[in-house]
């Protein structure tokens, strides 16, 4: 429990936080009317807001450094069972058979607002499979993806425009957003399946390798620029398709779709979910766009309980949510025992 | 000519601004190598400390003087605080993660502050008071350079003469610039690294107080979203003049607000950014550490 | 797994799920369920919160009497931030929800791409706000109608006003952008074109948020323009009235809708004086519209915003029609909206077949003395 | 005598004002193990560096020659990977494995520049991608079993201890097929036994057919080690011979001891 230290510790900094938003929280002027509000009510939410909030990270850490041993073997046992699942063909496939009825299932027993808020988060979850490559494997920081994706769209739209393709211009309305559910969910099984197979390859070691230390890996003969250039340009060769996506499912786009805000939402996912693993990614997405789209009913104080979970998620678990396991090979030949001293 | 001249002074104001906010960018990169995303929002909380602060002392019937004086020195005090503490909250846990997670962290904290301020005070632009007069001796040439474009490169020239006093000449300034060459060093050697770290955060959060404090007196209004758009130039800036060096950041604002201001006025304003942006990669095609930066030496 | 097979399971399972998954038809209950839709949080929510306001209060003033032909009305209100990507979402939200008639659709982009959705379930869509001329131009979208009149209207009346008024010869148009303003803009460019009495000198966009606006004043004042005509929101306009006085650049300045608005006239301060801007024609003298504003100060207790008397009237409208065609079917409510006429704050107005309303139009306004006055 | 596989002549390095390495001379011929020795700061490590396209020497000439081969290639302003893919493959002082990998997939890094597989054999695997993972898998297995750590293949390179760790580094660039390896500080932080371990490894690996330069502080290996050693201070040769001529050299005295020597 909390001592005295840390009670009077966290009277001091709820104290500073009351100086700290007085500006902002209390005062409040119309200078047009010319009238001052003093919302002194707002300093002792804050006080108390700031103290409970003090205490209960105070708490839970204390709980975290006695149970630190535990927790981790129990998170190791949970990893592996995830990873156990996806380095096993039969039961990655019977995920995959799996998920294939979920999709068709799903636009069928939901509303159509849930299959397109699903469709919207399959979206982001291909975004970030794709930036993944470039962030999480290959360890490069790139905070332009968006325009790849802005690129796709714009390419769809007009050559949807000009050209007139038809086959698409129909998928959006009614039953197409099923279809672009399915053919989405479709489509990150491939990603899944297709990153899974890159990341235990040759060239998804020289990523990961480059990701480790740049300069061991061009010593090890690794050509830097040529393996960069590929994560790039494979991670927007993804942004690129799933724009095109979402410019059918949209029919309208403006570049107000394609803001800096986006890419840091989808570089977040990776980073959350814990840098080149893709269960990470699946999960980081999942969370990053259900939860304001749920979070909705709190409205106003949505875009603020996303930050904060933001920072509040580097903080506690800077590694991301699922840190990245790499795979075992084995050998059928005999070695020499270990060298005993 | 006078239309260059206009143009000139004008970009010259802009990118005096940019600088100002670019430095706070910079001196934490070079210290912590992270892009303190948070940044522009600490300039625009300025900008609203300043408002708050000047509209209530007219409101309450100050002179102009202590207004200019009060409001200037609250920005400055609740900037640095909340440099301060959005440093030890959302980067002081982190300095030993993986070098992204920081990143995420401030991208957090900037949304997160920008709907603190949108619900704590309102979404609305307001008007902000005008604090910098105009001078009647600068009448005759108001139309070309005005009173507050004056104002503006006088307190950035100050301001920069006195932060490469601090920085050259005192005892923070030389710790600082050890923690930003090897941190481990610096530790062995006595200096208390997280009080450096706390102290650039601090110097750079009263900069874009003050940048925000006067642009926002130059264009007479602010809302909570002030500060994507002028980080984003800011940040632009400082790696344009070479991201970690304080006289590239100051140079880098500089050719980016008369860059803007040439582009707008013999191009098209339709194409400010992208000549902006063009700049920024044509530079970093022939010198990929900016202006000013210096290459990194690797230690292998 | 093989990967040709794969995709062909994949096309497989699309074509049946294309097969199995029928449009969602609006469901007749024991309500009429009347869907709101717009900008309720986020930068623009001051555009969208008076349309869900008069919603309420109309909704509420029919259900006291009994409700339309004995059916009570039930408020179904979605947010959809003014973004286009989300008002799909809030869209098919509100068809699933069986939205029957659909008030709203705030920003013009929002509604273009929510549009195709309404328009394939067959659900009228009244907008008071949504001024792009292709909405109802186009003829895509038959289910379409607005109480407010398309921006090139409000670029002719600018354009009129300047040309034929002022006499001025030569006119800087200037933009921000965005869809509204850059719309408006070009708009204006061919209308002053096409007038053979002025030309125009100077066409350019500029970034909303920018941190000055120096370079461009000073390009306004070289092209020797008399008068900039501006497309865009009034943070932009303030900010270039502001720096125009800063440079002595003493010319009118026009412009839209998105400046018609007090905050301008707060913000700008003594900047805004003399200003002219476009925008619905003044309605204080109507008694209904007198009527309108008094309820929502007394039920909300706070003045009402933008848009407030278009939704209102697009609501009286909308619940007037339902009553006349005895369905929400849409080609009895579109037959009712285009040949009753009805009352409201904004006078006595009907549809064409295209869309717009008759009897809604533009003014002209000029800020004086810290307020802007109809110009008759 | 055959041409030397290795060949630098006047090597010289500047950084800004300052002369790192001055008009240096060395050869490594086909199966010797030699030894460059020198004070800290002597530019050692900068030589490897500027051997292996870290960085790009400001003047002299780097030929390497393949053994059996009478070709020679020059290594100047050749970039890393590529003076990797001639043959030439080195270790760090500093240790720079690939820490969030596993012990095999760092031996297996080391093959990269020997196969070929590229995007579509990662999304495919067919039969040829199969057989070259196969390969690689089999080949690091050995590598690994060669250096001793066969039984930590699966464990994530940051978790061996220190020794092994320099072990892997060994393997890891012996991976890459280098006809040259260069040893940077091999014995490094080692204790007695585990440099007496290393010892017999490099003999082992010299044995196998491997060339070898090494910079190494640890005398008493050194001195067992080499066939010919290379001695440097503030950037010049100022010896070289076999160990017993080193020992008794008193430049090379006086450059470990200081001036005061002969005093």
């Amino acid at each position: 429990m909390l001592g005295f230290k840390e009670i009077k510790n966290g009277l001091l900094v709820s104290l500073w936080f009351v100086f700290l938003t007085f500006p902002l929280m209390v005062v409040k002027v119309d200078p047009v009317e010319r009238i001052v509000s003093w919302r002194w009510e707002n300093s002792i939410y804050v006080a108390i807001g700031t103290f409970v909030i003090y205490c209960v990270v105070k708490i839970i850490m204390q709980h975290r450094t006695g149970n630190a041993a535990v927790e981790k073997e129990a998170e190791q046992e949970k990893e592996s069972i995830i990873h156990r699942v996806l380095a096993s063909p039969k039961q990655k496939y019977t995920l995959i058979a799996l998920l294939l009825a979920v999709a068709i299932a799903f636009p069928q027993f939901s509303s159509s607002y849930q299959t397109n808020v699903m469709t919207t988060a399959l979206m982001y979850v291909v975004l970030g499979l794709g930036l993944n490559i470039v962030v999480g494997m290959a360890g490069l920081l790139d905070l332009g993806y968006v325009a790849f994706y802005a690129v796709g769209a714009y390419t769809y739209a007009l050559l949807n425009h000009h050209f007139d393709l038809g086959f698409w211009a129909v998928l959006p309305i009614g039953g197409g957003m099923a279809a672009i559910f399915g053919i989405l969910l479709g489509f990150m099984i491939v990603t899944i399946f297709i990153v899974n197979r890159l990341q235990d390859s040759r060239l998804g070691r020289a990523w990961i390798a480059l990701r480790e230390d740049e300069i061991a890996c061009q010593a090890m003969g690794i050509d830097k620029r040529r393996t960069k250039l590929v994560a790039f340009a494979l991670g927007a060769f993804w942004a690129g398709i799933i724009g095109v996506v979402f410019a059918a499912k949209t029919t309208f786009i403006n570049p107000a779709s394609f803001t800096f805000l986006e890419s840091a939402i989808i570089l977040a996912i990776v980073v959350l979910g814990g840098m080149g693993s893709i269960v990470g990614v699946i999960l980081g997405a999942l969370i990053l766009i259900l939860l304001p789209e749920y979070l909705r009913a709190l409205s106003e104080y949505r875009m603020l309980a996303f930050g904060a979970i933001l920072v509040a998620m580097m903080v506690f678990r800077p590694r991301g949510l699922i840190s990245n396991i790499r795979r075992t090979y084995h050998s059928d030949k005999k070695f020499h025992p270990p060298i005993q001293h | 000519m006078d239309y260059f001249i206009e143009l000139f002074c004008g970009g010259l104001t802009r990118g005096a601004i940019y600088a100002l906010i670019a430095l706070g960018y910079t001196m934490v990169y070079g210290i912590i190598g992270l892009i303190n995303f948070a940044h522009g929002e600490i300039y625009m909380i300025g900008a609203f400390t300043a408002f708050i602060v000047a509209t209530v002392l007219s409101i309450y019937g100050f002179p102009l003087l202590a207004i200019v004086i009060l409001a200037g020195f609250a920005a400055v005090i609740w900037s640095s605080a909340y440099g301060y503490t959005v440093e030890k909250i959302a980067y002081k846990p982190l300095r030993h993660a993986p070098r992204l997670s920081p990143l995420i962290s401030a991208i957090g904290m900037s949304i997160f502050l920008q709907n603190y301020v949108l619900l704590a005070q309102t979404s609305n632009f307001l008007p902000f008071p005008e604090l910098i007069p105009e001078f009647a001796f600068m009448e005759p040439i108001a139309h070309i350079v005005g009173s507050t474009d004056i104002v503006i490169l006088i307190t950035t020239a100050v301001i920069m003469l006195i932060l490469t006093v601090v920085i050259k000449g005192t005892k923070v300034g030389k710790a600082m610039r050890a923690t930003s060459q090897d941190r481990t060093m610096a530790m062995l050697v006595g200096i208390n690294v997280n009080r450096i770290i706390s102290a650039t955060f601090i110097i750079g959060s009263a900069l874009a107080a003050i940048g925000g404090l006067l642009i926002a007196s130059h264009i007479g209004q602010i809302n909570f979203y002030i500060g994507f758009l002028a980080g984003i130039k800011a940040f632009t800036a400082a790696v344009l003049g070479g991201i970690g060096s304080i006289p590239g950041a100051v140079l880098g604002g500089l050719v980016l607000g008369l860059t803007e201001s040439f582009a707008t006025g013999y191009v098209s304003s339709d194409y400010e950014d992208v000549f902006a942006f063009s700049l920024l990669v044509l530079i970093l095609i022939f010198k990929p550490s900016g202006l000013l930066g210096k290459a990194e030496t690797k230690k292998v | 797994m093989n990967l040709m097979r794969s995709k062909k399971i994949l096309a497989a399972a699309s074509v049946l799920m294309l097969a199995l998954s029928a449009p969602v038809a609006g469901m007749a209950g024991d309500t009429i369920k009347f869907g709101v839709a717009g900008a309720h949080s986020g930068d623009l929510a001051s555009y969208g919160l008076p349309t869900v306001n008069a919603a309420k209060l109309v909704i509420d003033q029919v259900n006291a009497k009994g409700g339309i032909n004995g059916k009570k009305i039930e408020l179904l209100v979605e947010d959809d931030v003014c973004k286009p990507e989300v008002a799909t979402n809030s869209a098919t939200k509100l068809v699933s929800q069986g939205a029957e008639v659909v008030l709203g659709l705030i920003c013009s982009g929002a509604t273009k791409s929510a549009l195709p959705i309404y328009t394939n379930a067959n659900i009228l869509v009244m907008s008071p706000s949504a001024t792009n001329p292709e909405l109802t131009y186009s003829g895509e979208y038959p289910n379409f109608f607005r109480t407010i009149a398309p921006d090139d209207m409000q670029a002719k009346v600018d354009v009129d006003f300047a040309l034929n008024k002022l006499g001025h010869t030569k006119i800087a148009v200037i933009h921000d952008k965005g869809d509204y303003g850059k719309g408006f803009a070009e708009f204006a460019k061919s209308f002053v074109e096409k007038s053979g009495k002025a030309e125009v000198v100077l066409f350019e966009g500029v970034t909303p948020g920018a941190v000055d606006y120096s370079a461009i004043v000073q390009k306004i004042k070289k092209s020797g323009a008399q008068a900039v005509i501006f497309g865009g929101y009034h943070p932009e306009a303030a900010k270039i009235v502001g720096m125009m006085k800063k440079k002595r650049l003493k010319i009118d300045f026009l412009s839209d809708d998105g400046v018609k608005d007090d905050t301008f006239i707060k913000v700008a301060g003594a900047d805004a004086e003399g200003v002219y801007a476009s925008g619905p024609k003044d309605t204080t003298g109507n008694p209904l519209s007198k009527a309108a504003f008094a309820e929502h100060k007394k039920v909300f207790n706070a003045d009402a915003g933008a848009f407030y008397e278009n939704a209102y009237t697009a609501a009286l409208a909308m619940v007037n029609a339902i009553e006349k065609a005895g369905s929400t079917d849409l080609a009895a409510l579109k037959k009712a909206l285009q040949t009753e006429k009805v009352d409201t704050p904004l006078g006595t107005i009907y549809f064409d077949d295209k869309g717009d309303a008759v009897g809604i139009g533009f003014s002209v306004y000029q800020v004086q003395n810290g307020k802007f006055v109809e110009l008759k | 005598m055959a041409t030397p596989i290795l060949q630098i002549s006047g090597l010289t390095m500047d950084f800004g004002g300052i002369r790192a390495l001055n008009r240096l001379d060395l050869d490594v011929h086909a199966g010797e193990i030699v030894a460059l020795i020198g004070p800290n700061g002597a530019g050692k490590t900068t030589f490897f560096n500027c051997l292996t396209g870290i960085y790009t020497p400001t003047a002299g000439e780097i030929l390497l020659t393949p053994p059996g081969s009478a070709r020679s290639v020059s290594l100047k302003g050749l970039k890393p990977n590529q003076v990797t893919e001639k043959g030439l493959a080195r270790t760090f002082q500093n240790i720079r494995l690939f820490s969030q990998m596993t012990v095999l997939e760092n031996v297996m890094i080391g093959r990269h520049c020997r196969t070929k597989a590229f995007i579509l054999g990662a999304v495919f695997r067919n039969a040829a991608t199969r057989r070259e993972e196969r390969e690689i898998v089999e080949m690091s297995y050995a590598i690994l079993d060669k250096v001793g750590l066969a039984h930590l293949a699966n464990e994530f390179a940051r978790n061996l201890p220190y020794g092994a760790q320099r072990r892997l580094e060994i393997a890891r660039a012996l991976a890459t097929e280098p006809f040259l390896l260069l040893l940077d500080e091999p014995a490094a932080g080692m204790n007695p036994q585990e440099t007496q371990d290393l010892d017999r490894l490099i003999k082992e690996i010299s044995t196998d057919g491997h060339s070898i330069l090494l910079i190494e502080h640890d005398m008493k290996l050194v001195m067992s080690l080499s066939d010919r050693i290379f001695v440097m201070d503030y950037g010049k040769k100022i010896a070289q011979g076999k160990p017993a001529e080193i020992r008794s050299n008193p430049a090379v005295i006086k450059a470990y001891l200081g001036e005061d020597v002969d005093a």
